[in-house]
This record gives C-alpha cells, structure tokens and sequence, in this order.
C-alpha cells in the first residue's frame, strides 16, 4: 500500500535556475512533515514544486499512488490538495468573506464559527477588503481559508510568519485537531516551536538539499538551529 | 485659383509621363495591373457611395449610372464611341478622394466625371481636377459650387423650399417652425434660406437646434422639447441615422400629430424610419420611385428588367446618377467632344430628361427641375404637388 | 408637477437604465477580465440584427433573444479562442486586435444585409400616461424590465461567487489556481457572458433606433467611458458611471443642447482618464 | 549607424527617381501617403520605442493642418508665411508635450488609459473642427488654400513630401540610434528600473510623444498646401485609428516599418478599393493576424537581416572617456536614516527605523522574512515615502525627493530579481546604466555617448569577459551572467552608496564568490558605502564589517559578526520566539 503523498529526487527552481536540487519525502494520513532551514535555501520552491505552481526539472510526485505529472495546480486542488503559499497569500481586491466563500458559495458564516472563535477579528472584519488587512491578519485569513477547505493534504509554506504567539498556538491546535482528523500537512517553517508542537518528522533544508531529517522525536533542536541560526 | 492653372502639365509631357507610367505600371506590382485600356471608349468615372456611412446608396448610385450607360449605347453612345463607366468609391475621405480623382484623371484618362457624395469630398474634388475635366455633382446639397466646368444637376434649397414651405404654410400652418438638424454646412444654410421664407409667410422660428455630426446622438430630450413648444410645423435638416432615430423618437413620443418636412427623406431612410411612424412627414424633392409618370415608368421597368427582384432599392440618389450619365451623354453629344471649353458652350440651357422630369442646365451650372411634394404618410410617398422647371436660385457665373 | 420637467425626468432615467443595460456587458469584460473589447458595439450591433432577422422572417420580437444569445455566444466563443487568450498579457495588442475585429464584424454585416435602415416595430406601440406625463410605453417598459433583471444579475452575481472568482483570477492568477479555479475554462465563459449581454443590449436597442451595420460605434466609446469615470470591477461603480455619464449627457441635452452634452462627456471621460484612471468606485 | 547612412542615400535615390519612372499619377498619389507615413514615423516612437500607444495623432495632424491653411490663406504672398509656418509643426509639438507631462506625471505605467485620453481628445478636436465654422469652415472645411511658393505642380508637390520624408526619417533614425532612443527601449521594458539609474520617466515619455506631436504637425504643415483643402476628417478618430494600424502592419520597432506600413497600405488600397469588394475585411484581418503574429509587423520579418547589419554597426568604435558622474562620486557620505514609520492600512512595514551609515564600509542587512530589509531600500531610494522620520545622505534631505533625484545624488541599486533590460545589448544595457548619473537630459540626444567609456568598465570588461560582446542580447545570458551585468551596471554608474538586495541569490557558488569578489574590489577602488541585504549567513560572515539586523520593521541589533552571533535576541527571532 503507497503512501498518501510521496516525492521522489525532486530538482526545480526558477527558469534555469536549480533551487531545489534532489529532495525525497513521503507523508501518510494523519501525518505532519515539517520542512525548515534558513532563508533562500529553496523551501518554498519546494512547495511550489509539490503543487505544480513550478515546473519539475527532474523528479516525480505522487497523490494516493498517482503520478501528478501533467496536471493543473486546479486540478490538484480539486483532487484533495490545500496549498497555503507565502507571498500573496490572500485576495487583496476580494473581501474577506469572499476570500473564505469564494469556492464554496454555499457556505453560511457558521460554517466557519470554529475559526472566529479563534480568530474573533476577522469575523469583525468580514466586508473589508483582504488587502487593508495587516500582515498578520492575512496570514490568519490564508490559514482560515486553507484548513477550512477540509482537503486530505495541505502544504503550508510559513504559516505563522508575523503572526503573534497566542494566535500561532491557535493555529497549533487547529493543525493538531486537524491531525486527528486523519488530514494530513507539509509545512514550511521556521518557527520551530511551532514544528516541534505539530510535526510527526522534519526535514532541514540547506543549498536545496536536505541536510538533515528524521522522526521528531528523534531531532535535537540545537541541532536543527546550528542549521537555521546565525 | 490663377496660380492652379499656371500648374497645368503641358500635354505632350503628360501623354508621355502617363504612356510610360501605364507601361511599368503593367510591368510591375499587380497592384497596378489593370485590364488593358480600350483607347477609344468614351469614359465616365463614377464616385459612388461603395463604404462608409452612405454606403447604403452605393448600390443604387451604381445600378442607375449602369443602366443609363446601356441606354446611351444603346443609343449609339457618345460621339460614335462606346461609354464605359468606371465606378470608385466616394465615400472616402476628401484626401483619398482626390487621390482616387487623379487616378481617373491621368491614369484612366476619363473623359467624364460624374460624383455622389458629400460635399467635403467634392471640395477636394474640385481642388484636385481644378477644372481640366468635366465634372458632373448629382447628389441633394446646400448650393453654392460655382467652380468652372463643374455642372450641378442637384436638388438645391430653393428648389425644396420654394415648393414645401407655401404649400405647408397653406395646408398645416407656419405659424410656429421648430429647426432640428445636424450640425454643419448643408441644415445650416437650408435653415437660414428656411428663416427668410418663413418670415415672408408670416411664420416665427420658435427654435432651431443642431446635433453633433458623427456623435451617438440620442433624441427624447429634443423631441419632449419640441412638443412642449407644440409648433405647427418642424423642419429636420437632420441626415442619416440621426434623421431615422429622430422621426422613430418624433412618432414614439406621440408627437406626430405635428407637421414634420424632413430635407434628406428617400425610400431608404423611410424605411428605417418605418411606416408606423411616418404620420405628417412630408418632403420635397426632384424624385420619388412611385412618382406616376409614363416616363419614370418607363424608367422603373429598365430598372426592373436589367437588375431583376435583387434590384437595389430605387431613389433620389440613385436617379440622379442616372441623370448625371444621361446629361453626360447628351452635352458630349452636342459639344462634340469631351473638351471643357466645348462641353461649357453645349451645357448652356441645354434640357435633358431625368426620371423626375425635364432638366435644363443654366448659366449657373445648376439645373431648372420639376420638383415634386410628397406625404410619407402610411410609408410610401404620395406626390401631393409637382412644379416644372423650379429654378436652383444659385448665383454661379 | 410640469409634465415637460416630468418627461424629462423620465428621459434622464430611462438614458441612464439604457446605458447601463449598454455598459453591462463591456462591465463584465473590461471591468472584470480587463479585456478593452472595442468590438463590444458591433456584439451589439449583432444582437440588433437578430432583431431584424426575427421582424424580416416575420417572427415575434421575443424570439430575437435566444436568437442574438446564440449568435453573439458563438462569435464570442470563437474570438475568445483565436484572439483574446493569446492576448490577455498584451492589453494594446488586445485594443488593436478588437479594434480590427469590430471593423470585420461591421463589413461582413454589411456584405449579408446592407449598409442600409432596418425597421424593428416597437413590440409594445403607443404611450402610457405617467402623473399627467405621457411616455413611450415601450421605453417605460425597458426602465420597468431592466431594474428587477439587474437585481437578478446582482443577487446572481453576489450569490453565485462568479463575479469575485473572475476578480480573484484576474488579482492573483497564483492563487486562484491554488484554490482549484480553472483560469482558463472561468475566463473563456465570461467573455463569452459578456458577449450574451453585448447581444440582448442589441436587442433591447432595435426597436428604439433602426439597425445599421455602424451603429455600434455610437455605444462602445461611451460605454468605456462610463466604466472607467465608475471605477472597473465595480458594481456600484457601474451604475454610478452610467449614471454621471448617462445622466449628465441627458440633463445637459435637455436644458441646453446636445453639442455641449456631448463635449462635456468626452471632457469628462478625459479628465477621469487623467486623474482618476481607476474610477470613483474602483476594486482592481 | 553606418547602415542607416547607406539606407538613407539608397532611399534619397530612389524617391528622387520616382517621378520620371512611374509618372504623374503615382506621384500624386505617393506625396500624400508619404505625409501619412511621416506621421506614422512619430507613432512609431511612441509606441515602439517608449512602449505607450498615442490613439489620437489625426489632432496633431489636423492641427497642424489647420494652421498652416489658415496661415496661406490669410498670408499668402508676403515672406511672413516663412516666419509663421514652423509654428504648424511647433504648437503641435508643444501641446503634445504638455500633455504628456500633465498624463505621465507620477505614474510609473502607460498602460491603455493614455490610448484612451488620447483617443478621447481627437473625438473632441473633431468635433471643434467640424463645428467652428469662422475658423475651419466646418464641415466642408478650409478651401482653397493656394499652395507653397514653389510648392505648384504634382512633381514639385511630391519632392515636397519626399524632401519631409526623408526628413523625417532621418530624425527618427538619428533619435532612435542616439541614447536617447536606448533610453526609450529601456523604458519600454521596465518602466520603474530606470528611475533609479536616474532618468525622469515622465520626461522621456513626454519627450517621445512631442516628437510624434511634431511629425504630425509637420505633415499636417504639408497637407494643406499640398490639398489646397482641409476638412475635418484630418483630425477624427477613423485616420488616427488607421495611422495606428498602418504602423503595426509595417512594424512599430524599425525606423522603415511605420512608412512602409503607411505607404504599402494607402497605396494597394487607393488600387484595391475600386475593385475588389472584400477589401475592408482583407484589411482588418491581415491586421489581426499581423497583431496576433507578428508583433514586429512586416518589417520585422528581415529581423535577421537588420541584425546581420547591426551586428557589423556593432563592433566598438573608438571609445571615449566619458565624464565623472554629476555628483562628482567623491568618497562615500555619510546616510542617516532617523526613525522611519511606514505603514499601509494598517500594516507597520517600518516602525521608527534609525540607521547610521557613517564610514564608509560594507554594511550588511539581515532578518527574517518580512522584516522591511527591501522596504528599507525602497524608502531610501524614494520608490516608498516614510510617513515620519526622516532620512539625509550627504546632508541632503531625501523625504521629499523623487528616486530619479536620489539617484544623481550617487545612490545607486541592485533588485533581487536582475532586472537588466532583457531585449537590449550588453552594451546597451551597460550605458543606460553610465549615463543615468552622468548625462543631462540634452547630452542623450549627442550619438557619441555611445561611445563613452570609463576605467571603472574597463576593469570590469577585464574581470568578466562576456561583457565584452558589446551585440550580445542580455536575454541570451545566463541568470549568474544577468545578475553579474545588473551588478556592472550599477557600478559603472559609480554611486557613492550602493544598495545590493541578495546579489547572489540563485547563483552556484563559484559565481557567488566572485561577485564577492567584485563587491570587495569596488569598496576598495570606488571607496563607496555598500548595504548588502543577505541571507546566506556564510556570505554575510565573509563581506560585512558590520551588520544590521532588522526586526518587524525597526532594529533589533547591530554590530560586527560575532557580536551578532553572540546575540540571543537574534537568535530567537530567526528561530521564532517573538521578542
């Protein structure tokens, strides 16, 4: 039986440039597979490649024991996968209920009653426009948006970037709820409190490549930050 | 204009240049490669409406000049030689029509130049023939061309008003005149010949408006004005489409209870207009298909026979094409040649039978007309009044 | 009240319901896709024309509707395959390439009915007596018809997220992809909706002025203007354009004459176009 | 250049012999298509060169037209005409600039809207003509308007016209070949780069569009005594749509491609018109498919002939040594940035920023993503206008300032992603960069700054040899050899600070080490103050006397490497405990 997610030596980056040279994972259901390393090292590429938002130059990914070459980041979505990306998170020129509501019009305010609960000032701010939102509040709506289309797989690439501690363990506890579900995550990080509360196994990036990796349990975090520090 | 004719090319050097030009001309592009020039036919260029927004004409312009030449070779053409018409589009802007007016000149060396088409264009016309060339204008217009060796057989605004204005004064009151037309030279020199004839009538001018020309122009603040003034008679000098929405908005505002004398009213813009919207619409002018003579008879059923059920609708402004090859025709005949200064002495008072009625050609370069009355009402013209030989009231010399 | 100043008043609404029903279409097209479409006349021109079909074969007025919907929905689908997709990046490119196409739409018009006027009778003849004011009744009756059908479009639009997925396609192509919208599919049917639109303005509009193939002309520069002087991608935006533009043209026209309305339109397009390039209610 | 002469002499021959070859007619008919093709020659600029569509020329054109009809009319025969008729071509010129400085002010994107404004204000000039009737006699227009002195008869009428031509057409290829039109070019790609090499956008556009303004003014000049008629048609919509597709169809980016555009079309369709019926559609598709296709139009299809020519044109001529940059790139002063805020809705991107920038030094700008490290640049460079605080460089407040300003003051910038101009030369793109700092706006218009040359290039042409292949397209290189010309580029601009935002991102490490290099030896030599932001801490350990660290929009710490290292708030915030 093939693992839910799995990519193999994936090798791709920006036109000719290799910003991801040869990276393996595989992720089961209820699983959390946290991705970190400094800045630049090509983690979001990564993602992206993942997503088929990039071209692979080399290398295969695999969704439910299929090969995903050929098809639309649409299609991919359609098929089960969440992707949260770093940059241009949210809709600016859409408000934020239609950010939430845009492919599920059917959906009532409700419907998202367990994040407002967490997350009380986007319900405040419902009719406003995405793009008057601050930093932190787009990151919380990208999320909201993201663990709330309920997909089996979600890669989330720098979830908790600028956003303030307490909300940062909300989205703890939404990712760990979401675990529980079955549902499972790739996600990008450097905050690693926030991997250390949520992931199953992490992988450190260097160069485009993974430097280091295993169970989390298993990583000493001095280890991890020798990699990530200054 | 001394200096246009100091610029004349001697002849010798002009038959050369233009035998060489014909010679590469056949040599090179295919653009140029024309049909081989059958030196002793008797060429009439026409300027017909082939694009632009009078190019609703075009087809009639065409059809009419067509069927006057077969007739006048029937009848032995021009001195003895075979007329061959040549049509060109004159819808054009005056550049590209004088453009097209030289090539008739030196290329197809017409001899004759008949043109339908508005007046800007025959500005550029004139300019560009500068009088080495008969040219024949034939289209309804403001008056006022009096360049040499330029004959005008057409409806002026004497000929129009002089009819309608006496004989609506009479009919449905002058009391009060409302003016609408479109905003250049044509409705503003009707309108300001219109005033004079008014006042002599005893009539006021209780507004006069003008819409921009070329502009989407919209009509229901026009006409809630004008039946708020409730005149008896409304003049529209407006043309084309605008003169179509008008009359539409005119009767849809349930206005047409007024007397409406509309300057450009042909079968075509009628049709637009509509049958059911036609009530009280009058016109005046030199021709209307259904005008019941033996002779526009006769003329119909040429018509007919030579185009067939396809044939382009018939009016004013494809008659007076007609007319413009049949006046050719017959003042070549008589000056013997095509030479200006000889077709300028034949031309002198010199009648010729249109479908309308019997024209004569005066000093003045315009023509004395049978001009005819009409009522669009119910859609269809009804002549209500003819007057032979209405004098053009130009003051050419 | 006076039944002149009345009538006017009516004139004014019924201008602006009428440019509104005009924009709707170029509003889905440039307002929301950003696709200068100067081909929008001649879509409406189409539709006029199957106005004219229907009164020439002797049909009801009613079934011009379906019949411009097909038509204008099959020219659109194919100038959305062959011209705009290879486009959307390259905006003059796309204004050039609709500009040559209204020119081929109009020839190829002309070359199957004429340069010249088609009558379409007025599907509802006569005048209806408003507070003293008689008016067109089939003038009233697009006023009447065109608000509850706009309200429809709005609830749809609102409803539906149509209009906010095509807004999010076009803000953030990256993401709307992410989210499982197929840009490609989304962009094609709404160019083809706002041809349907192009198409049933024709033929709310062929009773009112006689059909030429030219008449296109006179409603796509004013429709832009509209748009822009509302601000793209907005709704209100588009009624508040319609509005100042229509509003003001008839005004204008009504208390002093056409030729000012006129320039003072095209001022005031240039002015927003300078100043304001983005509109009053701008969300793009 | 050399090809343009021999162009020029070839095309001089072959209109001169026009007359006698093909006749009267064709003479005629050329003299006006040559006036159409003069204005297409300006629009050409416009849009092939500064990348902004004018929809409207038939205003200038009529305008133009316009004055001098009436000028001959009312002065026909007294020597005052001479004085009177360059203003037909001037006030065109000069409107056509004012508006262009009034439209391009403060926006960085010609984007359709200027096509509309353009298009809006033909509608008008139409309507004015055709209305006016005292001054342009309305609708059947300015009649017999007695031609030129010496100006009478179809020949002289046409030598006329091809005199303007060849005119025109060797201003156009003298502007387009002179830095001035690689300016353009440069514009036409990345509007926003170019500003902070120093050029004022909205002068270079405004410049191009009079230009334009003027060329169609001047065949206007030509137009009326060569119809002795001017209607208002000259000013409509219709021909400046036309003008337009002409221009397309023969191809905006050449010298020749809008003439011959013009010429082509008016000529086949003065033959065409009469006798084929379908003309009008075979028009607007071959349009469309011209547009959809081949976006260089018909000329662009001897693309590689030109290039061949070019190529030969390329190899360098004998430089010359260019003058010091205009702020006299002394050694680097001091930059004081003092509490910067910077916030948009309400996001704070800077939050009471201060840095201090005293010796010069290589400085090196860390932190976490979204820290406001290229905020920072931005604000510096005036791209971003900080709401408080205040920012000084060589006691020289920068707040109020545009970036092109800030840019002649010796502050030069390096993006992240290269942002060279892909579809101009290496050279090219190198001497954008030297001029911007170097050239007053007129200097750009003298050819010989094409041949300018500096030590500082030169050392950098002994450094990286690819920037030797002057003609080489900086499309064809590499992301390393893209990022290595931007980084020349803006030293050869020899700033006095030099921001640099990862120059090494997406390198291999051999190319990283010797833009390193670079960076060392321009501190040294150029003695400039350079601001590195960077990620790769390997990369800062090894340039940075002294680092700054960023933090949520405002400094967290500062210090050499190890004092750096040693600090635990630093560490924290990259590891993610919010401090």
């Amino acid at each position: 039986m093939s693992p839910l997610f799995q990519f193999d030596d994936i090798v791709g980056g920006y036109g000719e440039v290799e910003v991801v040279r040869g990276v393996s994972g595989q992720i089961e259901p209820g699983r959390v597979v946290g991705v970190t390393g400094r800045n630049g090292v090509g983690k979001s590429t990564l993602l992206k490649l993942l997503f088929g938002s990039l071209p692979l130059i080399g290398g295969a990914v695999r969704f439910r024991g299929r090969d995903l070459k050929g098809t639309s980041p649409a299609q991919r979505s359609r098929d089960g996968i969440s992707f949260c990306p770093q940059e241009r998170i949210v809709f600016d020129n859409l408000g934020v209920w239609e950010n939430l509501s845009l492919m599920q019009s059917r959906a009532a305010v409700e419907d998202f009653a367990v994040f407002f609960e967490v997350f009380p000032r986007l319900r405040e701010r419902l009719r406003q426009h995405a793009g008057t939102l601050s930093g932190g509040e787009r990151k919380m709506l990208s999320f909201m948006r993201t663990m709330s289309e309920g997909k089996t797989l979600a890669l989330l690439d720098e979830p908790t970037e600028g956003v303030q501690q307490e909300n940062i363990d909300h989205m703890t506890d939404l990712v760990l709820q979401a675990r529980h579900d079955q549902r499972s995550f790739v996600i990008v990080e450097q905050n690693i409190h926030f991997l250390e509360n949520v992931a199953d196994y992490l992988i450190v990036m260097d160069q485009g490549r993974i430097v280091l990796e295993g169970p989390a349990v298993t990583i000493k975090r001095a280890d991890i930050i020798a990699h990530l520090g200054v | 204009m001394k200096k246009f004719t100091s610029t004349l090319i001697k002849p010798t050097r002009r038959q050369f240049l233009t035998s060489t030009a014909g010679a590469l001309a056949l040599a090179s592009a295919p653009a140029i490669i024309r049909p081989a020039k059958a030196a002793d036919n008797f060429k009439i260029g026409l300027f017909a409406a082939l694009t632009g927004p009078a190019s609703l004409f075009g087809p009639t312009q065409k059809a009419c000049a067509e069927l006057a030449v077969d007739q006048v070779n029937a009848a032995g053409g021009i001195n003895d030689k075979k007329v061959e018409l040549i049509v060109v589009d004159g819808g054009v802007s005056p550049a590209d029509a004088a453009k097209t007016g030289i090539r008739l000149m030196l290329n197809e060396q017409v001899d004759f130049v008949v043109g339908s088409h508005d007046s800007a264009v025959r500005q550029a016309l004139v300019a560009a023939f500068k009088g080495k060339l008969p040219y024949v204008y034939t289209p309804i217009y403001e008056g006022n061309e009096c360049a040499p060796h330029t004959y005008v057989i057409a409806d002026t605004p004497p000929q129009q008003l002089d009819l309608a204005l006496p004989w609506l004064a009479q009919h449905s009151g002058m009391d009060t005149v409302y003016m609408i037309g479109n905003d250049y030279v044509w409705p503003q020199v009707l309108n300001k010949y219109a005033k004079g004839m008014i006042a002599k009538l005893g009539g006021k001018v209780v507004g006069e408006e003008y819409m921009p020309l070329g502009a989407p122009n919209k009509f229901e603040e026009v006409v809630t004005r004008i039946k708020a003034a409730n005149p008896k008679l409304v003049f529209v000098t407006l043309v084309g489409g605008d003169n179509v929405n008008f009359n539409r908005t005119f009767a849809a505002f349930g206005a047409d209870k007024i007397t409406r004398l509309s300057s450009l009213l042909e079968e075509n813009t009628l049709l637009g207009i509509g049958k059911e919207n036609a009530n009280n619409l009058y016109g005046a002018m030199s021709y209307y298909a259904n005008i019941e003579t033996p002779r526009n008879a006769a003329f119909k059923q040429a018509y007919a026979a030579k185009f067939g059920a396809k044939a382009p609708n018939l009016s004013l402004l494809g008659e007076d094409c007609y007319a413009g090859v049949k006046f050719t025709a017959a003042v070549a005949n008589k000056a013997g040649s095509a030479n200006t200064a000889a077709v300028a002495k034949a031309a002198l008072n010199l009648t010729f039978e249109a479908p309308g009625g019997q024209w004569t050609m005066r000093a003045n370069r315009h023509v004395d007309k049978d001009m005819h009355l009409a009522d669009a009402t119910g859609g269809s013209f009804k002549v209500i009044k003819s007057v032979a030989n209405m004098a053009s009231g130009q003051t050419c010399t | 009240m006076d039944p002149l100043i009345l009538t006017q008043g009516l004139n004014v609404l019924f201008a602006v319901t009428l440019l509104v029903i005009i924009v709707l279409g170029l509003a889905v097209v440039f307002g929301w896709l950003g696709v200068m479409n100067l081909a929008h006349g001649e879509f409406i021109m189409l539709g006029a024309y199957a106005a004219v079909f229907t009164n020439q074969h002797g049909l009801p007025f009613i079934l011009a509707v379906p019949l411009a919907m097909l038509v204008c929905g099959t020219v659109g689908w194919l100038v959305e395959r062959i011209l705009i997709r290879p486009l959307y990046a390259r905006p003059f490119d796309l204004l050039l390439a609709t500009w040559g196409l209204g020119i081929l739409i109009r020839e190829v018009v002309e070359a199957f009915y004429g340069g010249g006027f088609h009558n379409v009778p007025v599907p509802v003849a006569g005048a209806v007596d408003v507070l003293g004011a008689s008016y067109p009744a089939y003038r009233l009756l697009i006023i009447a018809l065109a608000a509850p059908l706009i309200g429809l479009m709005l609830w749809w639009y609102l409803k539906s997220s149509t209009g906010a997925r095509v807004k999010a396609m076009v803000g953030n192509p990256e993401l709307a992809q992410a989210v499982g919208i197929q840009t490609d599919v989304l962009a094609r049917n709404t160019f083809i909706f706002g041809s349907l639109l192009a198409g049933l303005a024709g033929v709310v509009i062929a009773p009112l002025m006689s059909a030429n193939p030219y008449m296109g002309l006179d409603f796509v520069i004013t429709a832009f203007f509209a748009i822009i002087v509302g601000g793209l991608g907005s709704v209100l935006g588009l009624f508040v354009g319609s509005g100042i533009i229509g509003g003001l043209d008839s005004v204008v026209s009504a208390i002093l004459n056409r030729t000012t309305a006129y320039l003072l339109v095209l001022a005031i397009a240039v002015f927003f176009l300078w100043l304001r390039p983005r509109g009053i209610f701008s969300r793009v | 250049m050399a090809y343009f002469l021999a162009f020029s002499a070839a095309l001089v021959a072959l209109v001169l012999a026009i007359p006698a070859v093909l006749g009267l007619y064709w003479t005629f008919q050329l003299s006006l298509t040559f006036l159409y093709a003069i204005v297409a020659i300006g629009i050409g600029i416009c849009w092939g060169q500064g990348g902004f569509l004018p929809l409207g020329q038939g205003m200038f054109l009529g305008l133009g037209a316009y004055m001098s009809g009436l000028i001959l009319v009312n002065y026909s025969g007294s020597a005052i005409i001479w004085l009177l008729l360059p203003a037909a071509a001037i006030v065109p010129a000069v409107l056509a600039w004012g508006i262009g400085l009034a439209v391009f002010r403060g926006r960085t994107e010609s984007g359709p809207f200027f096509a509309l404004i353009t298009l809006a204000l033909t509608l008008l000039a139409f309507q004015i003509a055709n209305t006016w009737n005292d001054v342009t006699g309305g609708f059947n227009g300015l009649r017999n308007i007695p031609d030129l002195p010496g100006m009478d008869g179809y020949d002289a009428r046409y030598y006329f016209a091809a005199g303007a031509l060849v005119a025109a057409l060797g201003l156009a290829a003298w502007l387009i070949n002179a830095p001035l039109g690689v300016v353009w070019r440069a514009l036409a790609q990345n509007e926003r780069r170019i500003v902070f090499f120093g050029y004022s956008t909205t002068h270079l556009k405004a410049t191009a569009f009079a230009v334009a303004g003027f060329l169609a003014g001047f065949a206007g000049l030509l137009y009326a005594p060569q119809q002795n008629l001017v209607t208002p048609t000259l000013s409509g919509f219709l021909i400046s749509a036309d003008l337009v597709i002409w221009t397309a169809v023969g191809g905006r980016r050449s010298v020749i491609g809008p003439p011959v555009g013009a010429i082509l079309i008016g000529v086949l369709t003065t033959e065409l018109r009469d006798r084929v019926t379908v003309w009008e559609v075979i028009v607007s598709l071959v349009f469309i498919l011209v547009v959809l296709y081949l976006p260089n139009g018909l000329v662009g299809m001897l693309a590689p002939l030109q290039r061949r020519l070019a190529a030969l044109a390329a190899r360098r001529p004998k430089p010359v040594e260019a003058p010091p940059p205009a702020h006299g790139g002394l050694a680097a002063p001091a930059l004081g940035v003092d509490g910067c805020h910077l916030s948009v809705g309400d996001v704070h991107i800077l939050d009471g920023l201060s840095l201090a920038l005293e010796a010069p030094s290589i400085y090196c700008l860390i932190g976490p993503n979204g820290a406001g490290k290229t905020s920072t640049f931005n604000t510096i460079t005036g791209e971003l206008k900080s709401q408080s605080g205040d920012i000084r460089f060589d006691g020289v407040a920068l707040g109020a300032l545009p970036p092109e300003r800030i840019a002649k003051l010796g502050i030069g910038r390096k993006f992240q992603i290269p942002s060279v101009f892909t579809e101009l030369s290496v050279r090219d793109n190198i001497h954008v960069a030297l001029w911007g700092t170097r050239a007053r706006f007129l200097d750009l218009l003298k050819p010989s700054l094409r041949r300018w040359q500096t030590p500082v290039l030169a050392q950098l042409r002994q450094r990286y040899p690819f920037l030797e292949n002057d003609a080489e397209m900086a499309g064809n290189l590499s992301h390393g050899e893209r990022q290595i010309l931007e980084l020349a580029m803006s030293l050869v601009a020899e700033p006095r600070l030099l921001l640099l935002d990862e120059p090494c991102a997406g390198m291999s490490a051999e190319d990283s080490q010797i833009v390193i290099d670079t960076i060392h030896w321009a501190r040294q030599t150029l003695g400039l103050t350079v601001v590195v932001i960077e990620h790769d801490m390997a990369l800062v350990r090894e340039i940075a006397d002294h680092i700054f660290v960023m933090h949520q929009g405002s400094l967290l710490a500062q210090g050499d490497v190890a004092s750096i290292q040693a600090d635990t708030r630093v560490r924290d915030v990259y590891v993610g405990i919010t401090v």
